[in-house]
């Protein structure tokens, strides 16, 4: 074990594969010389050379297009888009090319799309999206979400060996932010499993990301008022562990969904779809969400602070939840 | 990069000179490349026919007069290299070793089809023998295509990806990326246009103004040959040098085969949007009839050796055919089968001779 | 009133606008001499010209910015797209340039883009696509999705009207199927209100598009069991009449949700978890939704049957919460 | 369409024959061009400051040294024009009605910013007074750019849309469509690439191998031509023929002005990356002080009138910033405020003259 930040755990993943596998390659804007705009790849280029660690034109379409190529010849290639809302860039080949290719051919594509995501970091409406949802509602793709150092690293290793193409959302605000104790070498977190973070009986609180450690401090809030909320941690987005969801909300019969995406058409409406439809026998009170507001992301820290679940909202919503 | 001679010489220029150098093929392969030409329009012509009697789902389409494309461009490639073909270039898909029963089956929709019956006539491929399934999105082929070269840059294999595109598909931002990422990146990688002066009812008018397709290549740095689509043995020639420029690490070249979609964009189109003298005038210059004749002319198609292939394309067509009629229905739950791969799959490398993806 | 199909009430929609209001043109692939490609603007480019029926590029992004363009000087386009699929090759322009126009500028960007969606017309993977949910989940855009010929005009005009980005989906299937008496000349469908087009008390069966037949057909049919099933065509996607929704369900305490889109992270999840939060009080059963699988949508027609939510589906479906 | 004569003589003929028409401006507009030049960089200068004191929330970026090509370009507008701007153009957006108060308010994420604090300092704008405001996006202003040329063409407006964009952005499929659909529909645009040889961190030989830029030109059908980034009246020359050409009916042109990215790309980039003899070499061509040499030389700016000048802009500068200072910050629950437009809001028609768009 190593303290490791957020980042410096993607890091680590990354190393660890593209050492391993000489068939791992990352590509993308200002990944090579400059070591990625947020100096993930730092010293890769040295290590690796041009043509594992290759700096890209800014062609988002044509990045996620090679990647795909590679990926079909056997390669397993990382994709790095800049930051996640640039995605829109390559919608195309990540929603009609990759995500169709094994169903439609019977060949595995092993591609990573790295996406740097999440606000509060004041980057306003174009650098600080949440669009994961998307995904989740195009089969074919597999979603992830780390909120901690341990899984950005075991999520990443698990994302660069699956036969699937995996869009990895790497929260930007928990990129220093977050910094724990993760295992060194070889460290793998299944991908479709969530995790409770918190054990408690009062109600379940939902969440991934940056929102997850609100949560967990929102948890810890209440519990002076004896609420025992339990928190947990969803993961990876598609698939969904649904069995860690309906037995969390079973035993506590009332769930709350947190997430920074947008409120509208979030992955929050699918779980509670989700528990509303397999867990209703056990649910002693609504099924409630808070997510940031139908808007873009605002650039003033004085308006995203407004537009993002804050902890007290989040305190808030476990109390009325709990009191039910 | 300089762009080659056949460009200054215009167009004319260009089709004399890559038609030179296509006397160095051996008679056997001028009878190779005239049986996929006859071999393509064989079986699309059969398609056209279970097409009218209701057999064929959804819409169909053909490479009616694109076959000197088709044939001719990927005569030029070796046995380990790649394609990444669309929706006119039918023979390229049987020559890069997918059986025909597996497109008859594919056209009608069943579980012998490449894709299963999951998806339409022209959206068919097979990884594992180095073709690349297109999608519909037109040019979207081009980032992959790309993207395979890459790989082999990657793993120091002397492989050449080709790949084909339509005069619409120019203008797409796919098509842009995915030529100036191989271009940067000096991959193997040669670029077929096929114009065929249409895109659906839209004439080339509406998809560039410049005076030639070709002068888009200095551009992306880039060298750029205009050919004549309907010649067979210009094609292979602009291909061939493309493909040995490609292989030799000097990165992609854009060829533009100039032709005439002779028939309705898919078989539901009328075309009554296209100048009648113009379809005429192309209908004239078929690619095969063309070919045919020169072969006859220079005494390298004997009429037995005409008949007998003819009789051999009649075979495999019918014989194709009623493997994929045999072929059942794909089962209906399986429809959700394999929309991810599972832990164990492996990718290939693309090698030629591996089977088809499906069934695996 | 006249009878008029689907495409057909489309069309008379289009080309009242088009006589009424200068600023309104169309533009897209073979939307001129050939009058489209599924003929809805046959005959426009004589009645309108060249600069008014715009036979566009193969270009997508180029189609959808050139409309936002002339939106922000005051014209009022209508992008059509040959299939939804393709709209995937505009996203940017969609989701990022003209949904957060407004929020950001104050100023109004009156766009139309013509989605023909949905399967069952042989199409496969990138020709039947049901993608509205990431058009949902996407704040700044309208979104709306008429089942019936007098929808598709009433929706359509109303959709060049209003100031906002709107992404109309028009059922290809619906195109020729069906056929009713619709209002000629002016007549406007409001964007936001669903309607109840069949009254019940048993359950509300919400749906929208092609699959809201099937529901109606399924109400009928297990009708003979004394099963009165209210039907709810939400037609408006963005936004979703919350009152309708809430008012139907808390009437009759069941909720079933179907439509054609594949089913994790559907509208149906949103909806789901609208009802689950806000009319939990009210009911009586789990909360069902029933959507097309989570694959591509395939070609064969056989695996199409499968794909897709059936009749008879519906119908088991309403049975078995009906008896919940 | 004939590539234009300035082409053949490469660069530097290129920036001879563009300089030489710059002479028929008057002295009084000489002065206006460095008072934009001049005003751009005391702007952005006072920035900078703000930025180390940590006052601007996010990413900082300046148009440092390449004021030139924004009010070189811009100044060749008349006043019913458009602009697609980007994010080296300060002096663009001033020129074009918006009060630089506003844009410091856009810097602090104030109430009184184009945007309210909404978006950052580099994307704002304002539709009514008919400067579009980008997004991150790197080029897709361009076909948004081409529509509002094309919105001129449809009413019969003989106005201008000057459009502005980087090197790294030439490489994206939205540049390519929206040049090509504004090529193909002779539209009333004109392109103005910043080639500053940088996109972030990456050099132009990995945007494109192509011998320039200008090369791209033919294969859209427009005219190309290349011009000193750093010399205003060149810029202003080449800028003032696309737009005659653009107004008369003629379609657009694409202007490529070389200069250097002297700065980080944005403040936070040390540039370790860029060879330190090149930022030497261009850091001595500093446009500005290149303009004040020739207007010094040229008799056409006293001391006197110089010293007004800064003593103008310091004073436009720091009540600019006052007002911003004193504009609150928005109201936290403004946030969901306008998502959507109102029934009742119509769209303007780009009348320079209106007001910026936010507040209503
Ligand atoms: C991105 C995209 N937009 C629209 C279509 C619809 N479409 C299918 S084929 C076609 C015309 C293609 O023209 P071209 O590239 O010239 O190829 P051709 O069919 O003429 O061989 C169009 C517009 C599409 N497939 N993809
Ligand atoms: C589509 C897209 N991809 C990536 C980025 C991240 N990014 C912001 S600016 C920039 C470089 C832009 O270079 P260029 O177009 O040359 O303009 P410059 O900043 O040099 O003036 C990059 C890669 C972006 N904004 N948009
Ligand atoms: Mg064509
Ligand atoms: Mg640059």
């Amino acid at each position: 074990m190593a303290q490791m930040t957020y980042l410096e755990a993607i890091r680590d993943g990354l190393l660890g594969e593209m050492r391993r596998d000489p068939g791992v390659f990352v590509i993308g804007e200002d990944v090579g010389v400059y070591g990625g705009a947020f100096g993930v790849t730092k010293g890769f280029l040295e290590e690796f050379g041009p043509w594992r660690v290759i700096d890209a034109p800014l062609a988002e379409t044509a990045n996620v297009g090679a990647g795909i190529g590679a990926a079909v010849m056997g390669m397993r290639p990382i994709v790095e888009m800049q930051f996640a809302d640039f995605v829109t860039d390559a919608f195309t080949q990540v929603v009609n090319m990759a995500a169709k290719f094994h169903w439609r051919t019977g060949h595995p594509l092993p591609l990573v799309i790295r996406m740097p995501y999440g606000g509060d970091v004041k980057g306003g409406p174009f650098h600080s999206q949440c669009m994961e949802a998307w995904f989740v509602h195009t089969p074919g793709l597999r979603v992830v979400a780390p909120a901690f150092a341990e899984d950005a690293k075991g999520l990443l290793v698990a994302a660069i060996r699956d036969p699937n193409p995996v869009m990895y959302f790497e929260h930007k605000h928990l990129y220093r932010y977050q910094r724990e104790e993760v295992p060194e070498g070889e460290h793998v977190t299944p991908i479709g499993r969530a995790r409770i973070v918190r054990e408690g009986a009062t109600l379940s609180v939902i969440s991934y990301g940056w929102m997850l450690h609100k949560c967990l401090q929102a948890a810890d809030a209440v519990a002076a008022d004896g609420i025992v909320a339990e928190v947990l941690d969803l993961r990876s987005l598609a698939p969904l562990d649904r069995d860690a969801i309906l037995g969390s909300v079973r035993k506590t019969g009332k769930a709350l969904i947190v997430h920074e995406a947008t409120r509208t058409g979030g992955v929050g409406a699918e779980v509670a779809a989700l528990v509303a439809e397999e867990a209703f026998e056990s649910l002693d009170g609504p099924v409630v969400r808070l997510a940031s507001e139908d808007a873009p992301v605002p650039h003033s820290p004085v308006l995203e602070a407004a537009f993002q679940p804050s902890m007290d909202e989040i305190a808030g919503a476990i109390h009325r939840l709990a009191a039910y | 990069m300089a762009v080659p001679e056949t460009q200054e010489g215009g167009l004319v220029g260009a089709i004399q000179a890559a038609s030179a150098k296509g006397e160095t093929l051996a008679p056997s392969d001028l009878l190779e490349i005239l049986y996929h030409m006859r071999l393509q329009r064989a079986v699309e012509d059969r398609g056209v026919k279970l097409y009218y009697q209701g057999r064929i789902p959804g819409a169909y389409f053909t490479g009616w007069g694109h076959e000197a494309i088709a044939v001719g461009a990927t005569y030029a490639l070796g046995p380990q290299d790649l394609l990444a073909p669309m929706h006119r270039d039918l023979a390229a898909y049987i020559m890069r070793g997918i059986p025909v029963r597996r497109i008859f089956a594919q056209f009608l929709d069943r579980e012998g089809g490449l894709t299963r019956g999951r998806d339409g006539n022209i959206h068919m491929g097979s990884p594992s023998l180095g073709v690349l399934p297109f999608i519909s999105h037109m040019a979207a082929s081009v980032p992959v295509a790309a993207g395979m070269a890459l790989a082999c840059r990657q793993r120091d294999e002397a492989r050449v990806v080709l790949t084909f595109f339509g005069d619409g598909a120019t203008s797409t931002g796919a098509w842009h990326e995915g030529v100036n990422f191989a271009a940067v990146l000096r991959l193997p990688l040669v670029l077929v246009l096929e114009n065929n002066q249409y895109a659906y009812s839209t004439p080339v008018s509406r998809q560039t103004v410049a005076q030639s397709f070709v002068d888009k290549a200095p551009g992306y740095g880039i060298p750029g040959v205009a050919v004549d689509g309907n010649d067979v043995l210009a094609v292979f020639a602009a291909a061939r040098e493309a493909v040995t420029r490609a292989r030799r690490g000097d990165g992609p070249t854009l060829i533009e085969c100039r032709t005439m979609r002779v028939r309705g964009h898919s078989e539901a189109d009328k075309t009554f949007y296209v100048p009648q003298e113009l379809l005429q005038e192309w209908a004239a210059r078929d690619p095969i009839a063309l070919f045919e004749r020169r072969l006859r002319e220079e005494g390298d198609l004997s009429s037995e050796v005409d008949r007998a292939m003819l009789e051999r394309i009649a075979r495999e067509v019918e014989e194709g055919l009623a493997w994929a009629e045999a072929s059942p229905e794909p089962a209906p739950e399986s429809v959700s089968e394999g929309v991810y791969a599972e832990e164990r799959e492996e990718s290939g490398r693309g090698e030629a001779g591996e089977d088809p993806s499906w069934p695996r």
